[in-house]
């Protein structure tokens, strides 16, 4: 099965490519934007088939390795 | 021989090119991204850096200057246009050169002298250059080429694969490919050859007390071309 | 929140350090005062453990044109060029989060060095991690790599040489020092004194964040079992954002309107702030309303102790601040005027119209507390008697084999490609060598940089450890050619409340000085980082020293690298077989007691010089000082850089082959030589008194000595470039 | 209002560094983890109230910028 995560910067946290990304859009006329924060997303197929179990698993994982938990949040979906 | 150096914030290969250029005849140029128009010249160059730090995809944010359209422009109607590491990044991303360059396969950024085979030198670059091996240098994270099985087979129909990486005897193979790129390709044109991108950095070995001197052979025989 | 004891405590500040305060103030401070208060008595920034004994440190010299005390040292290098450089500590958030940690290492030290107006043309970094085989050792060193790598990278600089090192000591808490040099204008150079009334006080850079607040208590903050409450502190680095910093700041002085420049480090807008007026014997207003900030309803607090990097504070001239403003606008930074400089003497803040912080800058400043700390000296260690049988069992090859590939004398290689090191254009010697050299831009002139530490030799001996690296330095730097001119240091120490480590810091701090002060060869910038401890368990004394010399024609470079067959190889300097302390010692006696090799500085000094002649009078085909390891180490380097041979005289005097040829004594250099030169070489070692043995003979491909060794330079090679890449891969 | 964007690499482009992270966790003694793929996330806060019209902008960003069609798919959430 497949399980996904959302990993993002804690809020306060500096984004540098957010904050380039949001200015060349304004750049480019998408006046609206307010602001953009990049995070990472991942898709993992894992061989567990018990949903609980594999979330239980990727929890973990983030954890341990995925997310850096000193900047970073993490979001399984 | 009249060359423009583009400029983008984060850029920071632009005053070694410069340097390059002038040292073998050019009369150089530097544009900044902000502006409109071109000078009137014989060759762009987008040299390399981390125009705006990497951020997103390399050279994607600066591939939305204002200059770009000039650069285009400039490029449609024939003039050569030469992208070197991150200005090849940028090259692709306005769509001037086909595919994309990816991360290098072991995730690391590398910077190291390689060698690469001319493969093609019916064009305006390496028409009667005096070495078929190059060795240049590389430094980057972001070289592994990429693109579409459909688009690899225009692109070898068209002899438009530029450069190679190779071993010091000409020999392509694994061994020799430092970043993963597809075919080991260092460098490609556009159909016309009139825009050239690659990834090692001549401008980084004009003398020889630097990594070495081929990058004079390659400056030299540009201008010759050029004329 | 009501301030009291408790809350100053938290802060970092001891009670009596409170009572102080409340003294000083006659009144108790504020929240956001007291913040200010720890701030700047921190040991960080006010240097109050150290103080004393930095005093010590032998600073002057011909060269010198900037000592320590301002962002960065000056040291003129001819003509109109000066070099600015500096080391800086970044530890505890490289511990932490080591990409982000050791990024933002490389950035600030950068800043140091462009503050005073000079474009930085090279980056080092002496980087220092706890056993290979330690469960966090790899990730922390994949991670400051890449944050090295990645900020200067971006930046545009290169990295052309640094130091590695592996120790249990840094278990819990890796040493991560950045060092940056810069070229500048001897006449265009920009201090951080302020001077001059009501004069505008601008910011520009980044935006202010939260970001590492309290980042320079944490800097003198043991690790606990807490460290993972302390986490959020850590910033991130937008090397991009400097980049343009850097290319603005620069562009901006081209023009008449600085009078001072500083940039935001640890303790952000208030240090900064502090030291311009506290230098320029002034006082300074700033309204917080006006600090660009990228969070909304950011306290004064949090504006005050905000270390959001790439931000910069400068006093202008007045009615420039409108040209000022159109270079920060071309380059897409934030500029804003949020004070200026007042006859007070008081740091006064201004928060939306109201008066919220109002302290005399002598108060945070000179009257900041200074320690006479207890210390202990060190007694020099009991020789080891060596049996000898202890040799009998041992061969030339398998101890040569093991000790080239030990983590700690292996090739660097899979770190520093990693680096762009050839960036700008003007690198002449990469990392790999003795010491990195880059050419003065435009001109015959080149500059090398190395930065070197030995802590085991400052464990087992303080006073001759800090002698031993100030005199390693100053050989890498000869070994390259170059004349060393000055240098800059990084005293990395556990905690100083603690009278051993006290103690190791004021004896290295006097062996640094007496050999620079031998040498000539002064400390024109640095940094302490203490409190390098992890529950209770403190770091080897680590004092890092960063070297800087000049070639006058880069064309006489030195390198390495065996150039030619049939020529000779010379060892300057006398082997007198001192094996304690050496790698040889700890890894294959399984020894490591005993006093590090002794430093003989009159030797060094002569040696030193004698190498330099000679190289002047073009002798020297190759050259490399002999470090950890000892001569058969040294010359296996430089057969694998040269991809050459060697043939040991087999009458070379010796009492123990493993002592001669792994021993680690001083002062000697490995010089190659044309076979037809060796006469006038002789004389002129001898002229000058200067012992010396010849080695051998340069042959095609193997190392031979006698029947009792005889193996391919490959073999070597292979031991040597592949022990770092396979740990980091597999 | 924010909306949220996933890009992914098109199935059959490499990803490498998904492949390291997805040796990694098996090194780490994750057994089950059969692939990872990695992607990027974008939380865009604009002044657009009009969902469809947001989201239509939104739209217009990943073509111009925010993705590269060449090697990448984006959804909006
Ligand atoms: N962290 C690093 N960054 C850059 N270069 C490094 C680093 N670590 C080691 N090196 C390079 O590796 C080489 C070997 O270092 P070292 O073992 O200290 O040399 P030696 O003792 O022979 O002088 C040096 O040239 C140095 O520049
Ligand atoms: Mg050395």
């Amino acid at each position: 099965m497949k399980i996904k995560i959302i990993v993002t910067l804690k809020s306060g946290v500096l984004d540098p490519q957010g904050k380039a990304i949001q200015q060349t859009l304004t750049g480019m006329g998408f006046n609206d934007v307010k602001e953009v924060r990049q995070g990472k997303y991942f898709d993992i197929e894992t061989n567990e088939s018990d949903e609980a179990k594999a979330k239980k698993n990727v929890d973990e994982m983030c954890k341990k390795l995925l997310a850096n938990l000193v900047i970073e949040d993490y979001k399984i979906l | 021989m009249r060359s423009s150096v583009i400029i983008f914030p984060g850029s920071n290969c632009d005053r070694d090119m410069d340097v390059a250029l002038k040292k073998y005849g050019f009369k150089n140029h530097m544009i900044w991204h902000n502006d409109i128009t071109l000078p009137k010249c014989d060759l762009v160059v987008l040299p390399g850096g981390f125009s705006y730090g990497d951020y997103l995809r390399c050279g994607s944010i600066a591939g939305k200057s204002k200059i770009i359209q000039s650069v285009i422009d400039f490029a449609k109607s024939g003039g050569l246009v030469l992208g070197i590491c991150n200005g090849f990044q940028i090259l692709t991303e306005t769509g001037l050169l086909p595919g994309v360059l990816q991360q290098n396969k072991y995730l690391n950024f590398i910077c190291r002298n390689v060698h690469v085979k001319v493969n093609d030198k019916k064009n305006k670059y390496f028409k009667d250059i005096s070495k078929d091996i190059l060795e240049l240098h590389i430094a980057h994270n972001e070289g592994n080429y990429f693109c579409s099985e459909e688009e690899l087979k225009v692109i070898e129909d068209n002899n438009q694969i530029a450069l190679t990486y190779c071993n010091s005897d000409g020999s392509n193979n694994k061994d020799s490919n430092p970043n993963g790129a597809l075919k080991n390709i260092a460098g490609i044109f556009n159909k016309e050859k009139n825009v050239l991108g690659m990834m090692p950095h001549p401008e980084r070995m004009i003398d020889k007390y630097l990594s070495g001197q081929d990058g004079s052979v390659f400056f030299e025989n540009l201008i010759r071309n050029s004329k | 929140m009501e301030v009291n004891e408790q809350v100053a405590i938290d802060h970092g500040l001891t009670k009596e350090e409170f009572k102080k305060i409340n003294d000083l103030l006659k009144r108790t401070p504020n929240l956001t005062e007291l913040a200010i208060f720890s701030a700047m008595w921190n040991e960080h920034c006010s240097y109050k453990s150290s103080r004393k004994h930095l005093k010590n440190l032998h600073t002057k010299g011909s060269k010198v044109i900037q000592g320590p005390g301002e962002n960065a040292g000056v040291i003129d290098i001819g003509d109109e060029d000066a070099i600015v450089f500096k080391i800086e500590s970044h530890n505890h958030p490289s511990f932490i989060e080591p990409y982000q940690g050791a990024a933002t290492g490389v950035g600030g030290i950068m800043r140091d060095v462009f503050t005073m107006g000079a474009r930085p043309i090279a980056n080092l970094n002496s980087i220092h991690f706890g056993s290979t085989q330690h469960r966090k050792t790899k990730n922390l060193l994949r991670g400051v790599v890449k944050g090295i790598g990645g900020y200067g990278n971006c930046i545009g600089v290169p990295t052309i040489a640094g130091q590695t090192n592996f120790d249990e000591s840094y278990n819990g808490n890796i040493l991560v020092n950045a060092m940056t040099l810069g070229l500048v204008n001897k006449k265009k150079i920009f201090y951080s004194k302020a001077a001059g009334l009501n004069k505008p006080v601008i910011y520009v850079g980044s935006k202010t964040g939260r970001d590492g607040i309290h980042g320079a208590s944490m800097a003198s903050a043991i690790f606990d079992d807490k460290i993972e409450e302390k986490k959020p502190t850590v910033q991130v680095g937008d090397p991009f954002t400097e980049k343009l910093l850097l290319e603005a700041c620069l562009e901006l002085m081209k023009q008449d309107s600085i009078i001072s420049i500083q940039d935001m480090g640890a303790a952000g807008l208030t240090s900064s702030s502090v030291e311009m007026a506290s230098k320029g014997k002034l006082g300074i207003e700033l309204d917080l309303s006006k600090v660009p900030c990228r969070e909304d309803k950011m306290s004064p607090y949090e504006i005050m102790l905000s270390e959001s990097q790439e931000r910069m504070l400068i006093v202008l001239e007045n009615g420039k601040e409108q040209k000022a403003k159109e270079i920060f606008d071309k380059w897409n930074l934030d500029f804003a005027v949020i004070g200026k400089t007042t006859k007070t003497n008081k740091l006064e803040l201004i928060f939306n119209n109201k008066k919220v912080a109002e302290i005399p800058i002598d108060f945070l400043a000179e009257n900041a507390p200074v320690y006479d700390r207890k210390w202990k000296k060190s007694k020099l260690p009991q020789k080891i008697n060596y049996p000898k049988q202890i040799f009998k069992s041992l061969k030339l090859e398998s101890c040569l084999l093991k000790i080239i590939s030990n983590p700690n004398i292996c090739e660097k290689k899979w770190i520093w490609e990693q680096y762009d090191h050839t960036v700008m254009g003007d690198t002449i010697q990469k990392p790999g060598g003795d010491a990195g050299v880059v050419r003065v831009h435009g001109t015959n002139k080149a500059v090398a940089a190395c930065v070197d530490s030995s802590a085991i030799y400052c464990f087992a001996h303080p006073l001759t450890g800090g002698k031993q690296v100030v005199c390693e330095s100053w050989r890498n730097l000869i070994s390259v050619g170059s004349k060393p001119i000055a240098i800059t240091n990084c005293l990395n120490f556990g905690n100083p409340e603690k009278e051993k480590n006290m103690g190791e810091f004021v004896e290295c701090v006097n062996g640094i000085s007496e050999a620079a002060k031998y040498l000539d060869y002064p400390v024109v910038s640095g940094n302490v980082s203490f409190y390098n401890e992890t529950k209770d368990k403190g770091i080897k004394p680590t004092p890092s020293i960063g070297g800087v010399g000049l070639l006058k024609d880069y064309r006489n470079m030195l390198s390495m690298d065996l150039k030619k067959e049939e020529s000779i190889v010379l060892v300057i300097g006398k082997t007198e077989g001192h094996l304690d302390q050496s790698v040889f010692s700890r890894t294959i006696l399984l020894e490591n007691k005993g006093p590090p090799p002794e430093i003989n500085l009159f030797n060094e000094k002569n040696n030193g010089e004698t190498v330099l002649k000679l190289a002047k009078e073009n002798y020297i085909l190759s050259c490399h000082d002999v470090s950890v390891g000892g001569i058969l180490i040294a010359l296996s380097k430089m057969c694998i850089k040269g991809n050459k041979g060697l043939k040991l005289n087999s009458n070379i005097k010796l009492h123990n082959k493993f002592s001669y040829f792994f021993s680690e004594d001083q002062g000697r250099y490995l010089i190659e030589i044309e076979k037809k030169n060796l006469e006038k070489v002789t004389e002129i070692l001898k002229q000058n008194s200067v012992h010396f043995e010849e080695l051998g003979i340069v042959i095609k491909d193997k190392l031979q000595f006698k029947d009792e060794l005889n193996i391919s330079i490959n073999d070597i090679s292979k031991k040597y470039k592949s022990w770092l890449k396979d740990y980091m891969v597999n």
